[in-house]
């Protein structure tokens, strides 16, 4: 079978748009590892939220313009929910074991799957891209989904944008202080506990984002949540706990080895991502990057 | 017995030892002592192996243990204990010792045989030794912070080491329990024909017991010596022991 | 538990169980001997688990895959192969601890949410060859219906022979948790570091911890067989491990019959509850959640509480000692 | 204390084998009862609600008509999660503590086959409703176990006497990397190269179940140029399928076939954003045949639940006419008498008459092939130029079956 180039480029571009949806989401999961040390289980039923929200909305205004306002307002939909699981549940047990919070997001998986299945029922659901972003154009020869390219765009701006936050806003650097020490933070005089519900609400927000991004892309359907959490994880480790461009990285991996894996050997595709964490893992026992725990 | 040669430790920027010497013979009580961030810590972790020297060698009864894993370098007769309780807080108290007398009999991977049958007479010597027979069925967690320093070293004491390593034995301790833990040292040095390296915030307590001293200061030593050369070493005297010292 | 010279009052009540346990095939309903035999099974992998997580402190993730590759290699020995019954049933601990050596051979270069990362990957891969292997191991669709010796045929004979291997595989556990090696495996468990420092190879020690583990979650496998006479690719999944792992958190990781209350709750509450709504993973998530706020040592960690104050009492009547090790009841 | 503890835990128990004890009191000449064990949660859904929906207008409708026999009929349903050792457990609970007298359900394939071989050792008939596997009827078939449902074998057949009257040579096969993909790619291939021998495969891609993005694979695809792609495919990834032909313009440049694309369960959530000219197979359309028992089906269906019945809805409306007729034939409940009634039977349906094949106990469906197109008056894109394949150029030859079945 021949492979040309325009093949290469074009797998190349859609492995990249792929890995920028994982990389928002493993961005998200990732800050509040960093920050809160919790191994958010959940973190990928607010991803399921995030695209069933943006399904209705966008079903509920139609239109051009339907998508977009998902877009918008489908995270902030995320955020209330976690920001009531936070305040009601989450902020109790930061200081526990870590299988303690495996099992304790575990549970909170659990519900809010029952919950996305009382609220939406259990069928499929579509969302179709918004007039501009439909169909492919030509590039270099293949034919590349239009969708794909504008989510090539938006993941390094949010990438951006969350770099921005950390390093520029004051909440910011205090949250990646206390994701390096958290006593000082408490010292400084800070309130530990808002910083904290802050960094878990723009994690979740940015599983919202990433959930509302893939909405177009697939059917959005029950069980999309556990799908993608494993694979979150793994991003998360082999790219360095806590980091985000470790996230970015790791993500790049998954999403291009995929989709190379798939161009030169189809059948064995299944196995490239774990293929990739353990030679990742074994090579560097603590993750690509510096990790900040 | 124990020989530190030109050490080196970095921790990406920040050079932790630099360039330390130290020398320990046979049944001596060796003080290490230096201001909060002089390497002491690093320096006792890179002789008992927890951390791998970017450079220089650490000699032991004339052999070279750098690259050793720690339960190696244990295994050869060097043990510690830890500035900041470091003990198997689930276990009873009698268990935490029972650990380190079974890691020293090579029985640990016994599989079949009841433990509470198993080196039931050495655990129980040490912790008379020590004094804490009476709370031996208690979980080690439960303990007071004075009783867990102790059992730190009663923890080190099951390996029957040549040389023993107490990284501040009395760091929290109130000054009577400090006294008491003073006092258990110097006798175990004696009974137990044992070596002692230790670092020590307390300068009486230092001066009180140490046959020698190192004087320890960015990650370097400044001098090793007996506690007379220590106090006229102009040095130390300045940036270290203070007036107060340099006078009495 | 500890007291050497007479039966403290947990033999007696384990006694009553067991004497209970034996007379329920023939008086109850048998749908109640096959779900205590399904219990059995389950809660015999989650105790291994326990004894790497609970009592070894490491992230054992992947559990099931251990479970999983037991069953299948009693299954193929059983089905493709013309071996004695007992050569399969041996089979299959050999294979799951083959596994666990590589597996753990790896895993323990790594520490705790690494080492669980890690496992699930190389677990994942195991998953992906039995499910992809169609003319070798029925990808997934499993292998089904295979026979069993005439003896193991009925559901009360082989409910009495889960039972016996599980009693067994108990008694194992628990004289390997109280020996030198179980008490230094707690100790890794407590801290890793000072362990080291004592002179003892942790990685050596949870490589073998894991191997223990491992093998009797392969005992497990075989169990699963005789009871279901099914096999099929889920079991090496990760969300069964994941499963696994909740039942032992569930019901109290420090403890030792902790794991199987923890199946017990689970296990019955998905039939008993399944009965009447689809939605009992609700109801699950809701305990699991009441359970870590309010019992945060599980259920037989909170049950061990509440009973120790008054077996103090006892034992101190009786000029006991008070014994009171990391392994509770 | 210890008499305390005896005390305790012998009332513990005897509470609790009271509280075990009790529905199993005496059974009086009650209602007939079927245990359904099927997947309630979950993308399958989309398939096991109709099913049971169907399933349920059909039995209420004999109830209100005084039931079968003189006695009710009775179901009662479960979630297996799709996970095989739930479905297992609670087959188990439905035969031995609801002790049903007929088992039906599953849409795992896995699950059936496993609940399949249990039903057979506790002699306790079954009826699988959904799940596709050519083992559960060839193979792996028995006295006790039932379909009323295609499988692969069926699907292949037809798929291939539609695609050999079409003019491609070159095909390119992808699919789902699970038993069902690979069945079904194995089914049409094999029926195709035989009825038209010159065909050609030039490569193969497979991707994980649920796998999200299948972009990646349309473009290795389109980069060997085949004349036809044979999507081997079902369930969430159907409609990840038809989104990704979509947005990539695939399925304008490359005709490809994918069982169930014209499918009402695959067409409906994707709206009028579906590929047209997709070559897809189907059991049954609300809208074809165009008969007014077909009709008057489609209407009841849609004026119970509000929406239009998909493919499940027959195989639901199936097993209850099945059911029903045998019992009455059967003339009391005894297990081995329905099963000697059930054989052979014919019954009548919104897709015609439809006969259990008695070698077999596989229903004789005939299936419609069609294209995906977008017809005005409809929210979402539905099948035209519909074929109808035959049941008999459906099914397995019984040869086939006694090959498989190594006899």
């Amino acid at each position: 079978m021949a492979i040309g180039w325009a093949e290469i480029f074009c797998q190349f571009l859609v492995g990249i748009s792929r890995s920028m949806i994982l990389f928002i989401v493993c961005a998200g999961l990732s800050f509040i590892l960093g920050v809160l040390r919790v191994p958010n289980i959940a973190h990928g039923s607010l991803y399921m939220i995030g695209a069933f929200a943006t399904f209705s909305i966008s079903k509920m205004i139609g239109g051009t313009y339907g998508f977009w306002v998902a877009l918008a307002l489908a995270p902030l939909l995320v955020v209330v929910v976690s920001l009531i699981a936070e305040r009601l549940l989450f902020c109790h047990l930061y200081q526990r074991e870590h299988l303690m919070l495996i099992l304790f997001t575990f549970s909170v998986s659990l519900i809010l799957g029952d919950l996305v299945k009382i609220v939406w029922g259990a069928e499929y659901r579509s969302v179709s891209p918004p007039e501009i972003l439909k169909g492919s154009i030509s590039l270099l020869g293949a034919s590349v989904p239009r969708y794909n390219l504008f989510l090539i765009i938006i993941g390094p701006l949010v990438g951006i944008a969350l770099w921005l936050f950390t390093t520029r806003t004051k909440i910011g650097k205090i949250s990646r202080a206390a994701a390096v020490d958290r006593e000082m933070v408490g010292v400084l005089g800070i309130n530990v506990s808002w910083v904290f519900s802050f960094a878990f609400l723009v994690g979740c927000y940015l599983a919202g984002i990433g959930g509302a991004l893939v909405a177009p892309t697939v059917s959005i359907t029950l069980g999309m949540d556990h799908t993608l959490i494993i694979e979150a994880f793994l991003i998360v480790i082999i790219g360095g706990l806590g980091n985000m461009w470790g996230a970015l990285v790791g993500s790049l991996i998954f999403g291009v080895t995929h989709s190379f894996g798939v161009l030169f050997w189809p059948q064995f595709a299944i196995v490239f991502p774990y293929m990739s964490v353990v030679i990742v893992l074994l090579l560097r026992p603590r993750g690509l990057l510096k990790s900040v725990w | 017995m124990l020989r530190v040669e030109s050490v080196f430790k970095s921790f990406d920027e920040f050079m932790a030892v630099n360039g330390a010497n130290l020398q320990v013979e046979k049944g001596e009580i060796v003080a290490v002592i230096g201001p909060n961030g002089a390497g002491k810590t690093t320096l006792f972790n890179l002789i008992t192996g927890l951390l791998k020297p970017d450079r220089g060698r650490i000699i032991f009864k004339e052999e070279d243990i750098t690259p050793l894993p720690p339960y190696e370098i244990c295994r050869k007769g060097i043990t510690r204990s830890f500035q900041i309780v470091n003990i198997f807080p689930r276990l009873t108290v009698f268990g935490n010792v029972q650990v380190a007398v079974l890691s020293h009999q090579r029985r640990s991977s016994n599989l079949f045989r009841s433990a509470e049958r198993i080196a039931v007479k050495e655990t129980r010597e040490i912790l008379e030794t020590v004094g804490l027979l009476d709370k031996e069925n208690l979980v080690a967690g439960s303990l007071s912070h004075g009783d867990q320093k102790i059992l730190e070293i009663a923890i080190a004491l099951g390996n029957e080491p040549e040389l023993l390593i107490l990284d501040e034995p009395t760091a929290g301790m109130s000054p009577e329990e400090t006294q008491k833990t003073m006092e258990l040292i110097k006798r175990l040095a004696k009974m137990r024909e044992l070596t002692i390296l230790f670092c020590e915030h307390d300068m009486e307590i230092v001066f009180s017991i140490a046959q020698r001293i190192m004087v320890m200061r960015h990650g370097r030593t400044i001098i090793q010596g007996t506690p007379e050369e220590v106090r006229s070493h102009p040095e130390v005297q300045e940036a270290y022991l203070g007036e107060e010292y340099a006078r009495g | 538990m500890g007291d050497k010279r007479k039966p403290s009052n947990a033999v007696w009540i384990l006694g009553i169980i067991f004497l209970f346990l034996i007379f329920i095939p023939p008086f109850a309903p048998r749908f109640f001997t096959y779900i205590l035999g399904l219990i059995f099974v389950t809660s015999l992998v989650a105790m291994s688990l326990n004894l790497v997580v609970g009592f070894g402190g490491m992230f054992q993730f992947h559990h099931g895959v251990f479970y999983g590759v037991s069953a299948y290699a009693t299954a193929l020995v059983l089905t493709k192969t013309s071996l004695a019954t007992w050569i399969g049933f041996m089979a299959g601990p050999i294979v799951a601890t083959l596994t666990g050596l590589i597996i753990g051979w790896f895993c323990v270069r790594l520490t705790r949410l690494y080492f669980g990362m890690l496992q699930i990957s190389l677990g994942s891969l195991l998953w992906a060859i039995v499910f992809r292997w169609y003319s070798f191991t029925g990808g997934d669709d499993g292998i089904h219906g295979i026979r069993m010796p005439s003896l193991l045929m009925s559901l009360n004979n082989s409910y009495y022979f889960i039972l016996a291997i599980f009693i067994l595989s108990l008694l194992l556990m628990y004289k390997i948790l109280k020996s030198p090696f179980g008490n230094t495996l707690q100790a890794i468990r407590d801290n890793p570091q000072r362990c080291e420092a004592v002179g003892i190879n942790v990685r050596r020690y949870q490589l073998l911890g894991i191997l223990i583990a491992t093998f009797f979650a392969g005992v497990a496998g075989v169990l699963f067989v005789i009871l279901e006479r099914s096999v099929f690719a889920d079991l090496l999944f990760w969300v069964l491990s994941l499963e696994i792992l909740i039942m032992c958190l569930l019901g109290g990781w420090f403890t030792f019959f902790g794991p199987i209350l923890g199946t017990a709750i689970i296990i019955s509450l998905r039939t008993f509850v399944g009965k009447y709504t689809e939605y009992w993973t609700l109801i699950l998530g809701i305990i699991l959640i009441l359970v870590i706020f309010f019992l945060p040592e599980g259920v037989m960690g909170y049950v061990q509480e509440v009973l120790k104050p008054k077996m103090k009492e006892v034992k101190q009547e009786e000029k006991g000692i008070d014994a009171s090790s990391g392994i509770g009841f | 204390m210890k008499r305390i503890l005896w005390v305790s835990s012998l009332c513990l128990w005897g509470v609790i084998i009271t509280l075990i004890c009790l529905p199993f009191g005496a059974k009086a000449q009650g209602p007939i009862k079927i245990g359904i064990v099927d997947t309630y949660s979950g993308p399958p859904t989309t398939y096991t609600y109709d099913v049971r929906d169907a399933f349920k207008l059909a039995i209420d409708e004999v109830n209100a008509k005084g039931g079968v026999l003189g006695r009710k009929i009775e179901f009662t349903t479960r979630d297996d999660k799709f996970k095989v050792d739930i479905c297992l457990s609670m087959a188990k609970e439905l035969i031995m503590m609801e002790k049903v007298d007929i088992l039906m359900g599953t849409i795992n394939s896995a699950a059936t086959l496993a609940v399949s071989e249990y039903c057979k050792g506790e002699k306790i008939p079954f009826i699988v409703t959904f799940s596709k596997s050519d083992k559960i009827t060839g193979e792996k078939g028995h006295r006790y176990v039932f379909s009323v449902t295609e499988n692969t074998a069926m699907i292949g057949k037809a798929a291939a006497a539609g695609l050999a009257k079409r003019p491609y040579v070159k095909y390119w096969i992808a699919g789902d990397d699970y038993e069902y993909g690979h069945a079904l790619a194995d089914g049409v291939w094999g029926n195709l190269k035989r009825l038209k021998p010159d065909v050609q495969l030039i490569g193969q891609s497979w991707w994980k179940v649920g796998e999200p993005e299948l972009t990646p694979y349309l473009t290795a695809i389109s980069a060997a140029k085949p004349d036809a792609v044979i999507f081997a495919t079902g369930g969430a990834s159907m409609v990840n399928a038809m989104k990704a032909a979509k947005a990539t313009g695939f399925a304008e440049r490359i005709p490809m076939f994918i069982h169930t694309a014209t499918e009402h369960s695959t067409l409906a959530p994707l709206g009028l954003d579906a590929p047209e000219k997709v070559i897809g197979t189907s059991n049954y359309h609300f809208y074809y045949p165009d008969t007014p028992k077909n009709k008057a089906f489609a209407k009841a269906f849609k004026d119970a639940y509000g929406r239009e019945p998909k493919v499940g809805a027959l195989y639901g409306y199936l097993a209850a006419q099945f059911i029903t007729r045998a019992l009455t034939k059967a003339g009391k409940m005894d297990r081995e008498r329905f099963i000697d009634a059930l054989e052979g039977m014919k019954v009548d349906s919104p897709v015609g008459e439809i006969e259990m094949r008695a070698y077999d106990h596989q229903a004789m469906l005939p299936m419609y092939m069609g294209v995906t197109k977008k017809v005005a008056g409809y929210p979402f894109l539905i099948a035209t130029d519909i074929v109808t394949i035959p049941a008999s150029e459906v099914m397995p030859s019984i040869e086939e079956i006694k090959k498989v079945r190594g006899q």
